[in-house]
């Protein structure tokens, strides 16, 4: 029962909401939309069990004494002040926002910002002349590169009566033959997605439910 | 050149890198460089839709990022408020990603500050949704069922601009600035599914993506990157952080290109010698 | 050059140098700014979540707007700790399938409109229809022979023999072209990122430059 | 072009007085707008005919409430309107239009009574609703075909004949696995597809002892990889070897969670990293500190956006349906090799589609618009 029910709960789930896309009738939408409701208020139970699992993990880390036991302190502490004082003052103003505004804000965007760098040493080791592929990959990544910033609309020549510079050309590039790589690998994975939801729907896939 | 010298400029130290990346990307911000920005085709069919839009008329506006991407897209959601409020259009705003309130609210309050804006009559801030994608699709349907209350917990029905707008019928435009995929499902939902006419503003490298919606006509126009921010800014005749970037951007393009031709060099001449002398 | 005042840009200016020393190399004071990056964003995300999920899109609805349907959703909600327990486990399988169920039920035609045939309708093209110039004619022509050369280099079940092998080589150059493209117009987005860091810390904390 | 002549208000006669005045008018006619769920009514005239240049001023009147009153404006030469405004299918409407001439305002004759109806097909989604079925078919049958035994090959994959060399190592080096699922959600397809290569590595890793570590952004995605994980160390006939500390939840902060991946291949010193699912900024983050830390790297991402930072930096990497491919090739299990045949037989089908239809644009039939 346990094992069976969850699979006919996703088939007739599944097919309701793959169909509903054909039915503009109110009464299937009113279904629909209701779906989707109880599917938020889902999500939010679900982060629950997320910080369980993150309390859990460091907590033990504590208790056994590990070296980075104080680290995890760090990082339980964090946690129990955002929760705290989001009771207390709010999400809106006080010590939450405060804190989502100059601790997590700031540091979110320098890890995603160190990305500048790694880019430029990527670039560096990765664009080598060592065979075809490698230089098909390099030339239109400097290509491209050169054509996004101001230096390439200053480089320009005269052909076939036009000006051209590296600007238009990287846009061509951008225009053609990144397009039909990317359609190519969207209708790839597109047809790979719908195959993946349609196994799940049918019961073929049973992946994310584990064996028991 | 020596097959030691390029077996060193083959294998830069990491950190040398990005001790020069850090100076080209620091230096044009202290000593300014004035560049000409070109206006691309994408950035001025993104001005022309709004700016086709009629006083009164309802732009939804779907402030999509976190902070991380807040210094490529900041510039992009104050300019399309600034445009807005200046030509009277209302503007409903709300947000997919948890960490946007906070920057939604600075943005919008800013702008609003600067144009005498009344919040509930001329703009509204909905506020964060969980379920993404369920999100978009139920704002077809009802937008105050969706979000039965704004941001700070006002009943939606009872703002005086909601009043009239509850679907993307009533919305002439939406706007996606965003630096994930989401422009790319707000297309496939919001406009393929419901025929809602959109534009998009994104990060540099979500932007690539959005060329074949662009080619199919899904999305009517986008911004590019900081690029397309400074492009949008000259044609809105308020220059901002977009074009103060470009200077920093340009260093620091021409420097990975440097680092790529010094590599291939120093590349080559340690395989001439590796290989006995065959280029 | 007037440097900051305030606690909360100090606080951020630290963070952001706890962050970027990380590129020197791996170290107590990035470890710390990592464990202190985790535990305030889990709680921070528990909290929207919370307040969205349950307070204004479960208990708002539930008892002012009367809408009982989300019981289920807390129900289903609550089955889903059961997932703690080794015992109730498989009971909280029913939550999870309710999530996944639905989610690829709606994704199946919505991912076939836009992602398959809008893409297949977009490439359908007479390259040599009235008014094109040479150049978008061949731009027409390079979209087709990639978007069909791509699409056998996924082409799984066949072996890569004759015709095939060439095809699908081209595939895969075009493949690189367009990964050679994303990766040169990714540069911008991401020195623009670090702009705005070093914004923050000349303007914001330092009080230098405009 | 004769018609428009007549139809210009010059042509119009004088109002006679009463409210319908302004004949000649023209003819507005209303229907139930189509594949909606009954809250729409359209109007059509022909433009040709109507007031040339005028705005038009759209009059509705429901029954059982006094006379008309405006519901919007449009420009006559639209020659449509669709009325959205609060409408109910069961009320009757009619409509009639008025425009301003310099004689005053005049008015067509109000339509007949209508109300909006729902339909319960949408018919401008008749291409989805061929395609999806057709598609599923396909691929149900294949998969029949294989269970039943038809023989079904699979041309080489290089980042997947690497998952056994990779443990390998690592077993070797007596270092830990590490395995990213993506940051997607766990009803993406992309994050499933991840999903059941984490529980082949497991299953291979357990099996010769070696530890797999998997940090996680999404709560729902953790419970299943636990799942996985349990069920793998049975299937490697080690369930003592499943640890629930080793599969965890870091933090939904997308970057927040890319700093614990890094600090932990930092401090752990992982042989292998594995990504596999779906992965938006942090990529390049990820394969660049492993490769500086000098760990073996395979990739597989349906984000076409993060596929250029994976090939550069990792060992191997699988390219968008290749993710979706390998749990098939990792298994050879029918049911996945089924599906993915009937993928190989959509994609042919597809070509040909397009093939046939470029043939045809060029003669002059265009096929693209049934695709809608």
């Amino acid at each position: 029962m346990s094992r069976t029910f969850p699979i006919v709960v996703a088939f007739v789930l599944g097919v309701f909401m793959a169909v509903q896309f054909f039915i503009p009738h109110p009464r299937v939408t009113g279904i629909y939309n209701t779906l989707l409701d109880i599917k938020q208020v889902v999500l939010g139970c679900t982060f629950m069990l997320g910080v369980l699992s993150l309390i859990q993990f460091h907590s033990r880390r504590i208790r056994r004494r590990h070296s980075g036991a104080g680290y995890s302190a760090v990082a339980l502490a964090g946690l129990a002040a955002m929760v705290a004082t989001a009771l207390v003052w709010g999400t809106e103003q006080g010590p939450y926002r405060w804190m989502f505004n100059h601790v997590q804000a700031p540091m979110q965007a320098t890890m995603f910002s160190l990305l500048a760098f790694f880019v430029a040493s990527a670039a560096y080791r990765a664009f080598r002349v060592r065979n075809l592929d490698a230089s098909v990959l390099l030339a239109v990544g400097v290509l491209v590169m050169l054509g996004r910033v101001t230096v390439g609309s200053v480089v320009s020549w005269e052909w076939g009566g036009e000006t051209v510079s590296l600007t238009t050309v990287s846009e061509w590039f951008l225009h053609s033959v990144n397009v039909a790589a990317k359609r190519g690998i969207l209708i790839g994975v597109g047809l790979g997605m719908i195959a993946t939801a349609l196994r799940i729907i049918v019961g073929l896939e049973r992946t994310y439910l584990g064996r028991d | 050149m020596s097959a030691g010298a390029g077996e060193r400029l083959a294998r830069l130290d990491r950190r040398l890198i990005f001790l020069l990346m850090g100076l080209v990307v620091l230096v044009p911000l202290l000593v300014p460089i004035d560049l000409p920005v070109v206006v691309s085709e994408e950035t001025r069919d993104f001005y022309r839709e709004i700016e086709s839009l009629s006083d009164g008329a309802v732009l939804m506006l779907a402030v999509d990022y976190e902070p991380d991407t807040m210094a490529e897209l900041d510039p992009m959601t104050l300019a399309v408020l600034r445009h807005a409020f200046r030509r009277g259009v209302r503007v409903v705003a709300l947000s997919l990603y948890p960490g946007a309130p906070g920057i939604a609210q600075r943005l919008l309050t800013r702008a609003a500050g600067e144009y005498g804006m009344t919040y509930g009559e001329d703009y509204v801030y909905l506020g964060y949704n969980p379920d993404w994608s369920g999100t978009m699709l139920r704002l077809g349907e009802s937008i105050r069922a969706t979000y039965p209350k704004d941001q700070w917990g006002t009943a939606t029905r009872d703002l005086p601009l909601m009043a009239g707008v509850d679907s993307y019928e009533d919305v002439d435009l939406l706007v996606s600035i965003n630096g994930s995929k989401y422009a790319e499902y707000w297309a496939a939902y919001a406009q393929a599914r419901y025929g809602q006419r959109m534009v998009s503003g994104n990060t540099a490298v979500m932007a690539v993506f959005i060329y074949h919606y662009y080619n199919t006509g899904q999305i009517s126009g986008f911004l590019a990157g900081i690029r397309g921010a400074a492009e949008y800014e000259k044609l809105v005749g308020l220059p901002g952080d977009g074009t103060i970037a470009m200077g920093s951007q340009s260093c620091g393009h021409l420097l990975i290109v440097i680092l790529i031709v010094l590599g291939n060099a120093g590349y080559l001449a340690a395989r001439r010698r590796g290989t006995g002398g065959r280029a | 050059m007037q440097v900051s005042t305030d606690v909360g840009i100090w606080v951020g200016a630290l963070g952001t140098l706890a962050i970027f020393s990380f590129l020197y190399r791996e170290n107590p004071v990035f470890r710390l700014a990592e464990h202190v990056l985790v535990g305030v964003s889990a709680g921070y995300y528990l909290v929207q979540y919370a307040y969205s999920g349950l307070v204004k899109k479960f208990w708002y609805p539930l008892t002012s707007e009367h809408n009982y349907w989300l019981v289920f959703g807390g129900i289903l909600g609550a089955m889903m700790f059961l997932k703690l327990n080794r015992r109730t486990r498989s009971w909280g399988n029913i939550p999870v399938a309710f999530y996944v169920a639905t989610g690829a039920g709606y994704l199946i035609p919505s991912v076939m409109k836009s992602m398959v045939l809008l893409q297949v309708e977009g490439t359908i093209q007479n390259p040599f229809a009235e008014g094109r110039t040479i150049g978008e004619a061949a731009t027409v022509l390079v979209i087709l022979a990639g978007v069909v050369c791509t699409l056998v280099y996924f082409y799984f079940s066949a072996r890569r023999e004759g015709v095939v092998r060439h095809v699908s080589r081209a595939g895969i150059l075009f493949l690189l072209a367009g990964f050679g493209a994303t990766f040169g117009y990714t540069v911008m987005g991401r020195i623009t990122l670090l702009i705005g860091r070093f914004q923050f810390l000349l303007r914001d904390w330092l009080g230098v430059g405009g | 072009m004769a018609a428009a002549h007549w139809a210009g208000p010059s042509c119009a006669q004088p109002g006679d007085g009463a409210p319908a005045a302004g004949a000649p008018s023209f003819r507005v006619s209303v229907d139930d707008s189509p594949n909606d769920n009954g809250s729409a009514l359209t109007l059509t005239w022909s433009p040709a005919e109507a007031a040339a240049g005028a705005v038009l001023t759209v009059l509705r009147e429901t029954a059982g409430e006094p006379g008309f009153a405006p519901v919007g404006r449009v420009q006559s030469g639209v020659g449509t309107f669709e009325d959205t405004r609060g409408l109910a299918r069961d009320r009757r409407y009619r409509y009639r239009l008025s425009w301003d001439t310099a004689e005053g305002v005049r008015r067509t004759p109000a339509t007949g009574w209508i109300s909006p109806r729902a339909q319960w097909f949408d018919r401008s989604r008749l291409a989805v609703a061929v395609a999806v079925p057709a598609f599923s078919l396909l691929v149900l049958v294949s998969i029949l075909r294989a269970r039943r035994g038809a023989r079904s090959s699979i041309r080489r994959i290089q980042g997947l004949e690497a998952v056994d060399e990779a443990i390998g190592r690592a077993t070797e080096m007596g270092k830990p696995i590490l395995f990213s699922p993506g940051i997607d959600e766990a009803d993406q397809p992309g994050t499933i597809a991840g999903l059941a290569i984490l529980g082949k590595v497991i299953e291979r890793a357990a099996r010769s002892g070696t530890r797999t570590i998997v940090p996680n952004r999404d709560p729902v995605v953790m419970t299943v990889a636990r799942a996985i994980g349990q069920e793998a160390c049975l299937v490697a006939g080690r369930p003592e070897f499943y640890r629930d500390e080793d599969i965890y939840y870091a933090t939904y902060s997308q970057f927040g969670y890319a700093a614990a991946m890094v600090g932990t291949m930092v401090r752990e010193r992982p042989a292998v990293n594995f990504f596999m699912g779906n992965f938006a900024g942090e990529a390049l983050i990820l394969a660049e500190t492993g490769y500086t830390m000098g760990a073996m790297q395979i990739a597989g991402c349906d984000a076409d956006t993060q596929l250029p930072f994976f090939i550069t930096t990792c060992d191997y990497t699988l390219i968008g349906e290749e993710l979706y491919a390998a749990s098939a090739y990792l298994s050879r299990d029918p049911v996945l090799l089924g599906s993915l045949k009937g993928q190989d037989l959509a994609k042919a089908i597809l070509i040909g589609l397009i093939g046939v239809g470029v043939l045809l644009a060029i003669v002059g039939i265009e096929i693209g618009g049934f695709l809608r």
